[in-house]
């Protein structure tokens, strides 16, 4: 799969499999608007990537469950997708390349070789650090081994998932793996986290072709995501933010309320504070996301969020630490025990008070009388 | 000029200006931490420095000037309060969050406790939270004394009550000089009898200076047919230890009244018109005491109002024109005298015309709390009580009426100092002058 | 689903969006877009400077995206573009504004604009694409010559 | 997410059991000192004295008509903002999913433009309270420390509050995790400071009412 130097542009790639100009200005046309770039900038990026080289992507999965990739190849229609390969040349990936075992292996070191310095790295998946990493090994070599190879040469690399991103599930309390975010492991090189769980499937695509109309990452948030995806929450694009603002919730799935389509925000909605592009990109082609479809936002693509309690409580909902949350028993068992503690604590310090005060008055006697003596 | 600690020196008692700063701070720990109990914790813990009560105390309300702050006033008890008996006084201490007073703070709140503030309790009234706060000054007092702080007026006087029962030396002991205004003013004086229903007492200010109110007081008696008497051991209303913030001393200035009291086996005690001797006996004797007294207290307006009721007294019209009556805080806020005088008013054929602040919220003469017999204080003083003397003149009135003796020497006072026109008059003497003789 | 089936028994109801008031005035968003197409009309015909309006960034309901249509019309032009899916380019009645649909190969909508320009871009053939096309004439014209067995599908 | 999970999380359960540790503790130091019992013969009787105490809890919210003209402004200050406080914090929908988590309860709330308004009009007089603060002569005199602090406390839970609903200062989360850790803030100086005052009021008013009531004075 790997190509000998000087790689031909995309154009002349795409002459040579036969797609038209017009189709790839389309594309690029619908990549720009889900970019959220003004809408002439599709031709220019356009221009832009037909000029550009396929960068050689080296796609690892390592603690994952391969949603991020059924998500990836779901985007758009297949037409697109074999334009997606078109775009970057896929040397490695051990779930979709044909090549297994030994041919693989060889396959991702010719790759790394050829294009060291160079190469585009792909993670999926959180890489598991306990016990020396043996909780998820491939051809004898742990996660944390490869990912650190394979780093070594990377240009950038790319975190496909909140696994990848921030740990994810394997993360969650409490942990039995000690899986890790590729940020925690690998500082030395430029990361693109494209978190959710999965991520959607455009915002996975077109961070990729962000990247290679770029040549370099794009603009990221505080947790290294692209802000063109990232840089609203999902609460600030929802189309059901006129009912929250009006103060009109649905109590229960099957109230008034969420028959009306009123605002999740009591059923556990994590919109306020989950930033992804769902609201605006959608799912599945554009057809609709959680809220739209009647289920409050889990914040998927927001760290800790497996740890962040229940996914239907409200987001100021208090939680006592890892115990989760709180309930009204709980509440007044401990305000109660709290409050008897300061009472003893009170009361010790009143026999203190009472003490200094008795110490302070002197022994028992009318002052007066010595001072007449 | 002489230097404020000079100042201070010369306003102090012998005995107190002996004092090491050791023993004034010694001395105001131990009464600060004598006065320490719930009630008190509540009020200081309470205050969230509102500052409201400064807009009801007449000597801020004058100057202008925030140290006259009432709740400022007993800074130093709070002081040290939160840092000795507070819930976090310990934590305090070990950190040391909250400074020790100082004998310098002690000394300048010297002046806010005794010569700026009347006790009037006005403030208690104003504020939000709902603190008393004149009886935090009263607490605050007691550690001030306990530092030698009073006010060398008060303390004298306090001392020499306590000994002889008499706040100052005489040439003629006041027993004479209460028989002899029986003899000048012809009424006869019941003194010492061995049994009595009601025992009488006297104001040392009626006697020094307003004969005819004692006079009257033994003339409305008779009249009533009443048995009273008057004790040589227990003659003077008055309490300086109050004043002066002496505990102990007014605990044994009160037990003597109270002694004699039980003495004659006397059911009702009678104050003459004097309102904190009236408060002190009412509401402090029998905690100071410690036991309900066996007796009930009562002010001669009290007394005369219940006769009035209870139709055993009849009064003839006063041709006294248009009247202001001045309510003594010690009797309407701190007491609760307020319907009495203005039944007895009613029965003389009286409407008062009020003064814009009347009845439980009128401003103090400007005297009480002792104030009117502390020298440094006169100039403040004056100060403060020109708007009192407006309210009075606002009302139009020509006669001025009071009922508490040293509100009437506050604003003769002022007659003198203001070349002020109104001459304030007993309200007992009135009631004195129109006892309607009845038929039997 | 018959009417005894049990999926029937489920409740449902169609959702209506808050701003879908049946009032049948125009809203304001629709009016805030025509008044914008004005403006870049204007601009396009003082300066020659094209536009476009993303509709996926504007947050419309379905009902006023069909007052949107209704107050555009139609134009005399409809072109479609076959190029991985039928893609529409619609004059709308007001002339160079255009209302721009790219699908895909499902018919699903990729992207929606309303143009404002004389005539669309992806319309108008580069230089280069005209060089390519001349030199595979030629080509067609030489082998055209010589006898031939099959015809070359050309992709445009 | 990390900042809202802390805040909403072990701090705010640090700062749960140490308001309720506090408040106990600062209560008891009270209610256990010595208390004389009042020995003197009452002129109102004890059911009508304790009705005056219970009335006193009343009447005290607001200044005897005589002191008004003196004290009005301020005191409208002073309750405009708390009313302010306690409309936005009882009334707002977060708010209510808050406090209704810890009692089991859910309860009608204001639309977001109404606590918006209400929260920047309190903030203001907020501003205004300081303001007056430093520059009333008796105010300046009085303040300490605590007044100046429990004012930036409950301040800086406005500000974050009203930053989290504008989305400036910051991403949602993080301001909204500094808004939830400004109050864990307020719930530990609550029993530290003056803001004890809402328990001490009551209990003041009615027993220094009680007390006045029961010698017949005014109260």
């Amino acid at each position: 799969m790997s190509r000998s130097d000087p790689q031909p542009t995309i154009g002349e790639l795409l002459d040579r499999n036969g797609v038209s100009r017009r189709a790839f200005v389309k594309y690029c046309t619908a990549m720009a608007s889900v970019l959220a770039l003004p809408p002439l900038a599709g031709r220019a990026m356009a221009e832009q990537l037909r000029a550009a080289r396929r960068p050689s992507v080296i796609y690892l999965s390592f603690q994952e469950c391969t949603g991020c990739l059924e998500s990836l190849t779901r985007s758009f229609a297949p037409t697109i997708e074999s334009l997606l390969f078109n775009v970057i040349s896929l040397d490695y990936d051990d779930t979709l390349m044909a090549a297994a075992g030994q041919q693989a292996e060889e396959a991702r070191a010719q790759a790394m070789k050829a294009n060291y310095g160079k190469y585009l790295l792909v993670v999926d998946g959180s890489v598991p650090t306990g016990e020396g990493g043996v909780y998820d090994c491939a051809a004898g070599r742990s996660a944390l081994d490869i990912l650190t190879d394979c780093a070594r040469g990377a240009a950038a690399i790319v975190c496909v998932g909140t696994c990848s991103s921030f740990g994810g599930i394997p993360f969650a309390n409490p942990n039995p793996t000690g899986a890790r975010a590729v940020s925690d492991i690998i500082r030395d090189k430029p990361i693109v986290n494209v978190s959710g769980c999965p991520p959607i499937a455009e915002v996975i695509t077109g961070t990729l072709l962000q990247y290679v109309t770029l040549g370099r990452v794009p603009e990221l948030d505080a947790h290294l995501r692209p802000t063109v995806f990232f840089g609203n929450s999902i609460h600030d694009r929802c189309y059901r933010r006129p009912f929250y603002d009006r103060g009109q919730f649905a109590k229960s799935f099957d109230d008034e309320g969420a028959r009306s389509g009123w605002c999740l925000y009591e059923l556990g909605c994590k919109g306020p504070t989950t930033y992804n592009a769902c609201a605006t990109v959608k799912w599945n082609g554009g057809v609709s996301f959680p809220i739209e479809s009647g289920h409050p936002c889990l914040g998927c693509a927001e760290p800790d969020f497996w740890d962040g309690g229940s996914f239907y409580s409200p987001i100021p909902t208090p939680r006592w630490g890892k115990a989760g949350e709180v309930r009204p028993a709980q509440a007044a068992e401990l305000a109660v025990g709290a409050a008897v503690a300061g009472a003893v604590i009170g009361a010790g310090s009143v026999l203190l008070a009472g003490r200094r005060t008795r110490h302070l008055q002197g022994p028992e006697q009318d002052s007066h009388e010595k001072k007449e003596e | 000029m002489s230097t404020p600690a000079a100042e201070l020196r010369a306003s102090l008692a012998p005995e107190e200006s002996a004092m090491e700063s050791e023993q004034r701070l010694a001395g105001a720990m131990r009464g600060f931490a004598r006065e320490v109990g719930a009630l008190s914790a509540l009020r200081l813990e309470s205050c969230i420095h509102c500052g409201i009560c400064a807009e009801a105390c007449h000597f801020y309300v004058a100057t202008e000037d925030p140290k006259y702050t009432p709740i400022l006033k007993v800074e130093p008890f709070k002081q040290v309060f939160k840092r000795e008996a507070s819930a976090f006084a310990p934590i305090y201490r070990w950190l040391g969050l909250k400074r020790d007073i100082s004998v310098a703070e002690l000394e300048e709140w010297q002046h806010l406790l005794y010569e700026s503030c009347n006790m009037c309790g006005r403030c208690s009234l104003i504020c939000p939270m709902g603190i008393d706060v004149a009886a935090l000054i009263e607490q605050a007092r007691r550690g001030m004394f306990e530092a030698g702080l009073a006010p060398k007026e008060l303390y004298e006087k306090a001392a020499r009550q306590q000994r002889t029962g008499q706040p100052e030396e005489t040439a003629e002991p006041y027993r004479e000089k209460l028989l002899a205004i029986g003899r000048q003013f012809g009424v006869s004086i019941p003194l010492d009898a061995p049994q009595a229903d009601v025992m009488l007492t006297v104001s040392r200010t009626d006697i020094e200076q307003y004969p005819k109110a004692v006079a009257s007081l033994a003339r409305v008696m008779a009249h009533l047919e009443v048995p009273c008497t008057f004790r040589s051991d227990g003659l003077i209303a008055e309490n300086y230890g109050y004043y002066a913030g002496a505990r102990d001393w007014q605990r044994d200035i009160s037990r003597r009244l109270i002694d004699q009291a039980i003495a004659c086996q006397a059911k009702v005690l009678i104050v003459p018109e004097c309102g904190h001797a009236y408060s002190v006996l009412r509401w402090q004797a029998a905690e100071l005491y410690g036991a309900p007294l066996p007796f009930e207290v009562r002010h001669i307006t009290e007394y005369i109002a219940e006769a009035l009721d209870g139709g055993r007294l009849k009064l003839r019209p006063a041709d006294a024109g248009a009247t202001a009556f001045h309510d003594p805080c010690m009797l309407v806020r701190k007491s609760g005298v307020m319907e009495a005088p203005r039944k007895i008013m009613r029965a003389l054929g009286i409407v008062p015309n009020e003064m814009t602040h009347h009845v439980g919220f009128d401003y103090c003469c400007g005297g009480g709390g002792g104030v009117v017999d502390i020298e440094r204080a006169a100039k403040l003083r004056y100060r403060a009580m020109e708007n009192k003397l407006r309210e009075i003149d606002d009302t139009m009135a020509r006669t001025f009426l009071t009922s508490c003796s040293d509100c009437r020497r506050t604003f003769d006072d002022a007659k003198r100092h203001f070349d002020w026109e109104k001459t304030p008059q007993s309200l007992l003497e009135l009631v004195a002058d129109h006892l309607q003789e009845q038929a039997r | 689903m018959s009417p005894g089936s049990p999926l029937a028994r489920i409740p449902v109801r169609v959702e209506q969006r808050p701003a879908a008031a049946a009032t049948g005035t125009i809203g304001g968003g629709v009016a805030a877009i025509l008044t914008e197409i004005a403006t870049l009309l204007e601009r396009l015909a003082a300066t020659g400077e094209s536009a476009a309006i993303d509709l996926r960034s504007l947050p419309m309901s379905p009902s006023d995206r069909e007052r949107l249509t209704q107050a555009l019309g139609r134009g005399e032009i409809d072109i479609v573009l076959h190029a991985d899916g039928d893609s529409s380019i619609r004059e709308t009645g007001v002339q160079g504004v255009w209302w721009t649909e790219y699908r895909d190969c499902d018919g699903e909508v990729l992207a929606a604009f309303i143009e404002i320009t004389r005539v669309p871009e992806i319309l108008i053939v580069p230089v280069g694409e005209l060089t390519r096309g001349a030199v595979q004439l030629r080509e067609m014209a030489r082998t055209a010559a010589a006898p031939q067995g099959e015809s070359t599908r050309v992709t445009i | 997410m990390d900042l809202v999970n802390f805040a909403r999380g072990p701090a705010l359960k640090a700062a749960f059991i140490f308001f309720f540790l506090g408040v106990a503790w600062r209560l008891i130091n009270v209610l256990l000192l010595m208390h004389r019992r009042d020995l003197s013969e009452p002129r109102r009787s004890m059911a009508s004295s304790l009705l005056g105490g219970l009335k006193a809890i009343g009447s005290r919210s607001w200044p005897h008509p005589e002191f008004i003209p003196r004290t009005g402004a301020g005191e409208a200050l002073g309750y405009s903002y708390h009313i302010g406080l306690f409309l936005v914090i009882l009334f707002f929908a977060p708010h209510v999913a808050f406090f209704g988590s810890f009692v089991g309860l859910h309860w009608p709330t204001l639309p977001n433009s109404v606590t918006t308004i209400i929260s920047v009009i309190t903030f203001t007089l907020l501003l205004a309270v300081l303001f007056r603060r430093v520059t009333h002569r008796v105010l300046r005199r009085l303040s300490n420390f605590d007044d100046y602090f429990s004012w930036f406390v409950v301040t800086l839970v406005i500000v974050t509050g009203l930053m989290a609903t504008a989305h400036v200062g910051g991403p949602y989360p993080t301001v909204l995790g500094l808004h939830i850790l400004s109050f864990d803030l307020l719930l530990v100086w609550f029993p530290l400071g003056k803001l004890m005052h809402a328990f001490y009021l009551f209990p003041t008013r009615a027993i220094d009412g009680y007390l006045l009531t029961r010698r017949g004075a005014p109260s």
